[in-house]
């Protein structure tokens, strides 16, 4: 009898993904500096560009249809003359402990050994599971098929899939070019490096706010800025487990700050 | 009564089944579309024995293998064959400038994200996919390129993360 | 089951299968197509992305690109890594440059007007029979002796094909090239000239600063060059190792980049030049100001009093000194003007005043302040001066002086003030010909569109201004094949020059543009010894030039001293503040339309990416709206998203209504960009257009619209109002989403690593 | 029931089936005509231009449809665990309402189960949602509350099919003795050849007897893996300890209730004053006044916990659910229909008043409906970042589905009054007082 236990664990476990929440070979983490951007916005058009994320017009604009990956928040404090603006890119956190992936009936969302949280569009049924689940709202679904006025289709990046109506998606921290990054990596029989993979938003970037890059690795960029002293999560307290790390702001947020001097 | 039943279901599976035709109209196993030249790989890759690479350049350093461009082809059949109408169609396509629309045998869907560079560098052989191309007069279909057929192979031959839907879907 | 119905049902399902497949093949495309390359290009493997580096157009900072190619098709901008100004990093309309040349409402092919002026109503031509119209209308023109009645309109053309088209017109015999553009930073090279003797715009090194004082140039989002600013930006923020630069922003309304301020000083519009003045002062009077004429320098400032300032500028004393105390104590210190300060009446004295207050700092040319730039590539003349402007241009059109106008990509009927009456007077013109890729306001007027390339398509070349110290010339190569048929504008030119035969002939010895540029940069590589020296034959040379995407030279950076005296700015300084058109009574609010970040002038207006992108600031999109101050809307009883009616003097337009806290009681602001009449199916009919209602006010200096010169007045419009904003909630309700850390904090903290 | 004869009992139920006015059949047609209108071409247009066509947006991805699919999975708590429990008790009430509330049950779980169908991006692939072994190897996430409810919807839809079913066998004969005509070979069929022995009375009561104990703990999980839908995620408001108990309570508070409206249609339409008394009303109002009570309870725990957390997120579903329009209207009209009308039944006068039962059932219902409303329409729009808040107002074509969904149940319901003996006619001969059958215990 247990032998046959034995066998039937081993057998589901086979499908799910053997190295679930134990250490992947690589972490894909993203550090973005708050003090460093200034919400100027590239990192949207630049995923727009690579990820061939759909304009949906002013209708669908008007109830929360809007496509991008990463979006910039924007939070107004205070009363004229001391107003405050603080800016933050939030895109897909790639939670290790998912609130998505729990939801997921099809496994259509699910950790894969980099720690990134993938979505697999054509397993998706669109049960909507996923993205009510979601703490950061992250996840964008496609309400329609979406179409490009020809000849803007010629622009569609091949290396990504153009979903299909009634399938979710979300910021993939640009999967096809770590894809690409470890092809090249393969070819060269080593691992892949730091500054080997560059997200769209990490590339376009003007105050160099985002980074990217190998948690694992000791020496890369992102394992030095993680360990600053500004670092923080967002929502943390939910132990979602977020693999983007926030640098926080260097801001005086003592009320009248402004005038004290005025 | 019965007989209305059974009509009924009769109606049915015909109904079924003529959809179920429809949609795998152009990928069954067996698939061999005309082309627009008479091309014989059993010529070609059979009796002259010459190596798929040589033709399909592509294959060992992308995701695509690349069907021949149209001076390769000339190439050879400046000085062969001249004479044979088929070959005369291609020197027209050649004269014109103008590419030759062949048609696709092999068609993954735009969600798949399949890399001939990796198979070929695994040391996979075409025939294990296209089957013993060199036999056909005209490319057959022979695998049914679903992805349980896929993972068939990746399971034989022990592929790493050869299951996970990341490696193929992106 | 009975035998005899499981054979009927097997055989219903033979036959519906195999009728299904038979009806499928049947009416379904045989199958995708697998088309092969005729010849196989070299370097080009299908699936594979190549990458070709090439020039960003989309603003005037030219920053230096590389644009992915993958089977023939552009798929994406991105910033040059090796590029000084751009640096691997792109902005919001760089990238969405792909757009522009993908667009599906470009202007196909050469055209003739069909209908009235206006009508859009064009039929298309053959290029031969477009350029032979054009030739014959010059023909026609320099038979009669009116050479120089030809006008050619035109951005600031940059590289070599700027000296094509100036060797065309000086050829053909007219002086008469107009360069406008609504942002093309005119004021400030008049005022660098005028006060520093400098004719290139300067390197601003924000990077390397520690107090950064900005009077309301907006670099974060489009001033001078959004992307190597905000380059610096990053780095002087968290870049260095000895502290965090601090950045005070003055201005009226709350922009972008004063959102990322550390200070924010709201001076009344029009006023931010006394406010530089009296930091100047209070710098000259504390004794940090050492040169030898300290005691002009005084006279000429003693009319800048703490009281005085603080009374017209509404900021308080305490804070202008302790703005002054920081600025000189601080070092390296720079203060730099931008929209904000140059789009007033006097714009030019604001600008000057901003270089006063850099000198007396002793902020010029130091590292972290002004840098001079040094020669261009073209040899001994600084970049450009100030020639005639749009003013000029109209006024020609107006008492029928233009016989024949050349226009390319700018579009005047829509980026001048209403009141100046562009387009009016552009219907005077007899012949306009439109070299422009789109079917804007302007283009509509003109009598035959010969479209020329975007710059993926077109070879060309810019000297980056304002260059990061040492001049860069960022080489532009065609990507992808041209998506529809349209001419590369300096082959355009060729093309008419040959035609026109004289001098405009033999002033094109080259067939086409790429054969020009090419002997061009030969020419250069002969004569300067960098380029020489960096490889060892010109065909060397000019392929890693290609592949590097232009040649600069850090080495050749070259250290200048640059100073203010007080003779060449005495004139500029004038103790009133810009004025406004409108009785304040009547019109109790300042008008500030500024530039959007995505639209800039409203050539972005037509790229959908741009249209979808939320204003950074109030998360606006497809559309434009007017920002009013909280009080100012209660106390006008609108809310968000209400319609309102804005009035100057010079007419009225409706937009809805954005309340935000980050603007002046006393002033509203509208964006830039948007309702175009005619620029394709994203840009048209969206929107208001603040530039309808402002006065035709020039700075007489230099032709520059000043775009904050007038009041308006407001009112409610019952209309309902379709503001789409993506941010409907900006409260953090201490949720910690933005953590921040006290500006005195971080370094203590972090010191040890 | 002493007055009634055994073969009035016969002659009465299968007069319902047999004797069809107009009036029926103008109920059926525009019952069948309106769903197919209402929900099937909604429906179709949904599938064929995507489910943009809703009200949906990026924070609130759970809307109406889920709110449906609650609310026809809590009606379907009435029939068969009201049925099984009360046949555990022995309750002898049970006999002349179980059968129609069984129906209800049935026909609830599969509008709401159509529900899931509607409210899926790609429904064509609803399959994938099933463990079976394929050559792509794919496997379902167990994890998942979705599969939970898989797997517990479907099997609380087989139970109560074969829980009904089985109780209706000998009913089924007894309509097959008296039918003639096209309707004779299909009794036939449905009655399995039952002749009333010894044995298959034994057996059936058997069989009977577990289903009724097997049902029980498995509609109270339905609901709780219903519930958990919602719990397991981490959006305040709506991952609650206490909302396994607050849906399987409102479930058989909202079943109960809509099990009272039914009956007084019945009672009144197939003329079965005699079978449904002012006794079973009596009785039900008692245990929708407890219900009341109990959901009332909860209900307060739930805004105490969150008013007592005191964090932002949970203030501001707060604030946004009780005072914030148009949510606000429609919270504090489901506390009036919930919490304070169901009070009435404390007298027994208005417990037996048709019309006050009518009324308070009717708005229970409606109560019901808009808590589940609000479920999800008052917590999705206010997750954890202010900046992604959009509220949710449902399309044309959600509100036609909805409406339409109602109009598919009753043509349901109407049906199963016309092929199925509405009221258990040998239960109801139990009640007469002759017993059946050997050993049998009168209640």
């Amino acid at each position: 009898m247990s032998g046959i236990l034995t066998k039937l664990k081993d057998k589901l476990q086979s499908y799910r993904v053997p190295g679930y929440r134990t250490k992947f070979e690589y972490k894909w983490t993203m550090v973005v500096d708050l003090d460093r951007c200034n919400g100027c916005e590239a990192c949207v058009v630049a995923c727009y560009a690579e990820n061939n994320l759909p304009v949906v017009g002013k209708r669908d604009c008007d109830i929360s249809r809007r496509f991008s990956w990463i979006r910039i928040e924007r939070y107004i404090e205070g009363e004229y003359p001391d107003v405050k603006v603080k800016f933050i890119p939030i895109m897909c956190q790639h939670c290790d402990a998912a609130p998505c992936e729990l939801g997921c009936p099809v496994y259509a969302t699910y950790h894969n050994q980099d720690g990134l949280n993938v979505q697999v569009y054509n397993r998706c049924v669109g049960t909507f599971t996923c993205a009510t689940y979601c703490t950061y709202d992250v996840r964008r679904f496609n309400w329609f098929t979406y179409k490009w006025d020809s000849p803007l289709e010629q622009q569609l990046n091949p290396d990504v899939t153009v979903r299909e109506m009634g399938v979710m998606e979300k910021c993939t921290f640009c999967i096809q070019r770590i894809r690409v990054a470890k092809d090249t990596a393969k070819d060269e029989g080593r691992k892949v490096t730091d500054g080997d993979v560059q997200t769209a938003c990490m590339q376009s970037c003007p105050t160099d706010a985002i980074t990217f890059g190998d948690l694992n690795d000791p020496n890369s960029k992102v394992s030095k800025l993680a360990k600053s002293p500004r670092r923080y999560r967002l929502l943390e307290e939910l132990n979602t487990d977020p693999s983007v790390i926030y640098l926080k702001r260097v801001m005086d947020e003592k009320k009248g700050h402004g005038s004290s001097h005025g | 009564m019965k007989n209305l039943i059974v009509n009924f279901i009769i109606l049915v599976i015909f109904v079924v089944t003529l959809g179920v035709g429809y949609l795998i109209a152009d990928q069954y196993i067996g698939r061999a579309p005309e082309q627009p030249i008479n091309f014989s790989h059993k010529i070609h890759a059979g009796t002259n024995e010459i190596p798929c690479m040589y033709c399909h350049i592509y294959a060992e350093r992308a995701k695509v293998s690349g069907a021949p461009n149209v001076q390769r082809c000339m190439g050879c059949h400046k000085i062969i064959k001249t004479e044979s109408p088929e070959i005369k169609k291609l020197a027209g396509y050649w004269e014109r400038q103008e590419p030759i629309p062949w048609i696709k045998v092999h068609n993954l869907p735009d969600h798949v994200d399949f890399t001939h560079k990796r198979h070929i560098k695994a040391g996979r052989k075409c025939q294990e996919c296209h089957g013993p191309v060199e036999t056909m007069d005209r490319v057959t279909r022979v695998a049914s390129l679903k992805m349980g057929w896929c993972l068939k192979c990746h399971a034989k031959y022990n592929v790493k993360n050869g299951r996970e839907c990341w490696t193929c879907h992106i | 089951m009975k035998r005899r119905y499981f054979l009927k049902f097997i055989g219903a399902g033979g036959i519906g299968t195999g009728l299904g497949m038979l009806f499928g093949q049947a009416i379904k495309p045989p199958g995708a197509k697998l088309i092969p390359y005729l010849i196989p290009p070299e370097d080009v493997i299908p699936g594979l992305a190549n990458y070709y580096a090439s020039l960003c157009t989309q603003c005037p900072a030219g920053c230096g690109v590389l644009v992915k190619i993958m089977d023939g098709r552009a798929k994406k901008v991105e910033g040059n890594p090796l590029h000084p100004v751009s640096g691997g990093k792109l902005c919001v309309r760089g990238q969405a440059g792909l757009q522009a040349l993908y667009n599906p409402d470009r202007v196909q092919g050469p055209m003739r007007r069909k209908g009235a002026r206006g009508s859009t109503s064009f039929e298309p031509i053959s290029w031969e029979e477009a350029i032979g119209e054009v030739t014959t209308r010059l023909n026609d023109l320099s038979a009669k002796g009116e050479s120089d009645k030809l006008y050619f309109l035109t951005p600031e053309l940059g590289g070599h094909l700027g000296k094509l088209a100036d060797d065309f017109m000086a050829g053909y015999g007219s002086s008469n090239t107009i360069k406008y553009d609504l942002f093309d930073y005119r004021n400030l090279r008049y005022a660098n000239r005028a006060s520093m003797g400098i004719k290139a715009i300067p390197h601003y090194d924000i990077e390397n600063t520690k107090y950064l004082l900005s009077f309301g140039a907006d670099f974060a989002s489009t001033w001078l060059s959004p992307v190597g600013m905000s380059r610096g930006y990053g780095e002087m923020r968290q870049g260095g190792h000895t502290g965090r630069g601090k950045f005070v922003q003055v201005e009226p309304r709350l922009s972008l980049t004063a959102a990322n301020a550390d200070e924010w000083v709201p001076a009344k519009p029009g006023t931010e030049a006394v406010l530089a003045l009296a930091i100047a002062k209070e710098i000259v009077d504390s004794g940090h100001y050492k040169g030898s004429d300290l005691k002009t320098w005084k006279k000429l400032l003693s009319p800048f009093g703490l009281s005085y300032a603080s009374e017209v500028t509404d900021v308080d004393k305490k804070r202008i000194r302790h703005i002054a105390k920081e600025f000189m104590s601080t070092r390296p210190s720079l203060a730099v003007g931008g929209e904000g300060i140059s789009g007033y009446s006097n714009g030019v004295s604001g600008l000057v005043a901003v270089n006063i207050l850099n000198h007396v700092a002793g902020n010029l040319g130091i590292k972290g302040g002004v840098q001079a730039n040094s020669n261009d590539l073209f040899g001994g003349n600084d970049a450009d001066t100030v020639g005639a402007g749009i003013q000029t241009l109209i006024n020609a059109a107006k008492e029928s002086k233009v016989g024949l106008l050349f226009h390319y990509n700018n579009n005047p009927a829509f980026t001048t003030p209403g009141s100046a009456k562009a387009a009016d007077a552009l219907k005077n013109v007899p012949f306009i010909v439109s070299f422009s890729s789109f079917l804007d306001e302007t283009t509509a007027l003109s009598d035959i569109i010969l479209p020329s390339h975007t710059s993926f398509e077109d070879w060309g070349d810019d000297f980056t201004n304002p260059a990061p110290g040492f001049q860069v010339a960022t080489i532009m190569q065609p990507v992808v094949s041209s998506v529809y048929k349209t001419r590369s504008l300096g082959d355009i030119f060729i093309g008419i020059g040959k035609a026109v035969g004289g001098t405009a002939k033999a002033k094109m010895p080259n067939d086409t543009f790429a054969t020009h540029l090419k002997a061009s940069w030969k020419r250069l590589y002969a004569k300067d010894k960098g380029m020489s020296a960096s490889s060892f034959t010109f065909e060397t040379f000019w392929r890693e030039t290609l592949a590097r995407g232009g040649w600069w030279n850090e080495k050749s950076a070259k250290k200048r001293k640059l100073s203010v005296s007080t003779r060449s700015v005495a004139r500029h300084v004038s103790k009133e503040p810009a004025k406004f058109e409108g009785e304040s009574s009547k019109y109790p609010l300042y008008l500030l339309p500024y530039a959007q970040a995505g639209h800039l002038d409203g050539r972005g207006a037509n790229i959908p990416w741009l249209q979808e992108l939320p204003d950074p600031i109030t998360s606006v999109v497809w559309d434009s709206w007017v920002e009013i101050n909280p009080k100012t809307a209660k106390r006008l009883g609108v809310k968000m998203g209400d319609m309102a009616e804005i009035e100057s003097p010079f007419g009225k337009v409706l937009s809805p209504v954005y309340v935000y806290e980050g603007i002046r009681p006393d002033t509203v602001a509208i964006p830039i960009g948007q309702v175009h009449k005619l620029y394709g199916r994203y840009a048209e009919k969206r929107g208001a257009n603040p530039l309808e209602i402002l006065p035709s006010t020039v700075d007489t200096r230099t032709e520059v619209y000043a775009l904050n010169s007038t009041r308006v007045r407001i009112a409610k419009v019952s209309r309902p109002g379709d503001l789409v904003k993506m941010d409907v909630y900006t409260d953090e309700l201490g949720r910690g989403i933005v953590q921040t850390v006290p500006t005195g904090g971080q370094f203590k903290k972090s010191s040890h690593h | 029931m002493e007055n009634i004869s055994y073969n009035e009992v016969n002659e009465d139920v299968v007069r319902t089936m047999t004797h069809t006015t107009w009036k029926y059949w103008v109920a059926l047609v525009t019952c069948a005509v309106m769903a197919t209108v209402l929900w099937g071409g909604a429906w179709a247009y949904q599938i064929y231009v995507g489910q943009g066509v809703t009200g949906l947006n990026t924070p609130t991805f759970w809307g109406i449809y889920l709110a449906n699919f609650v609310f026809w999975i809590g009606i379907s708590h009435s029939g068969t665990l009201l049925s099984a429990i009360l046949f555990i008790t022995a309750t002898p009430w049970r006999r002349s309402i179980y059968r129609s509330a069984e129906a209800i049950t049935f026909f609830s779980v599969l509008t709401a189960a159509l529900f899931i169908f509607v409210h899926m991006g790609r429904p064509w692939n609803f399959y994938w949602t099933m463990p079976y072994p394929t050559t792509r190897q794919l496997w379902v996430n167990f994890t998942s509350p979705i599969m939970f409810d898989v797997f517990a919807i479907s099997t609380y839809m087989t139970s109560s099919v074969i829980f009904l079913y089985f109780g209706s066998i000998p009913d089924l004969a007894a309509v097959r003795d008296r039918v003639t005509g096209w309707r004779k070979p299909i009794y036939t069929y449905l009655a399995l050849g039952w002749r009333g022995t010894e044995a298959e009375w034994h057996w059936l009561s058997k069989s009977y007897t577990f289903f009724a104990v097997f049902i029980i703990p498995l509609a109270v999980s339905v609901h709780s893996i219903v519930s958990w839908d919602f719990a397991l995620s981490m959006v305040p408001g709506l991952n609650k300890t206490i909302f396994a108990p607050y849906f399987v309570v409102g479930a058989i508070f909202s079943g109960t209730a809509a099990i009272v409206t039914l009956m007084v249609i019945l009672r009144k339409s197939l003329k079965f004053e005699k079978y449904i008394t002012m006794m079973h009303f009596d009785k039900l109002c008692l245990l929708l006044l407890v219900m009341s009570l109990l959901w009332s309870y909860i209900n307060v725990v739930e805004v105490f916990s969150d008013w007592y957390a005191n964090t932002s997120v949970e203030n501001e579903t707060l604030r946004y659910r009780m005072f914030m329009p148009p949510h606000s209207y429609m919270y504090w009209l489901m506390i009036i229909t919930n919490s304070i009308m169901p009070l009435l039944f404390i007298f027994k006068k208005l417990r037996t008043s048709i019309f006050v039962c009518v009324v308070v059932s009717i708005g229970i219902n409606v109560g019901m409906w808009i808590e589940r409303y609000l479920i999800v329409a008052t917590t999705l729009p206010r997750k954890y970042l202010p900046n992604m808040w959009h509220g949710y107002t449902p399309s044309l074509i959600e509100i036609s589905i909805t409406v339409g969904s109602f109009f598919f149940f009753a043509m349901l319901f109407l049906i199963f009054v016309k092929v199925w003996p509405s009221v258990s006619i040998y239960e109801v001969k139990e009640d007469i007082g002759i017993p059946m059958r050997k050993g049998f215990k009168r209640h």
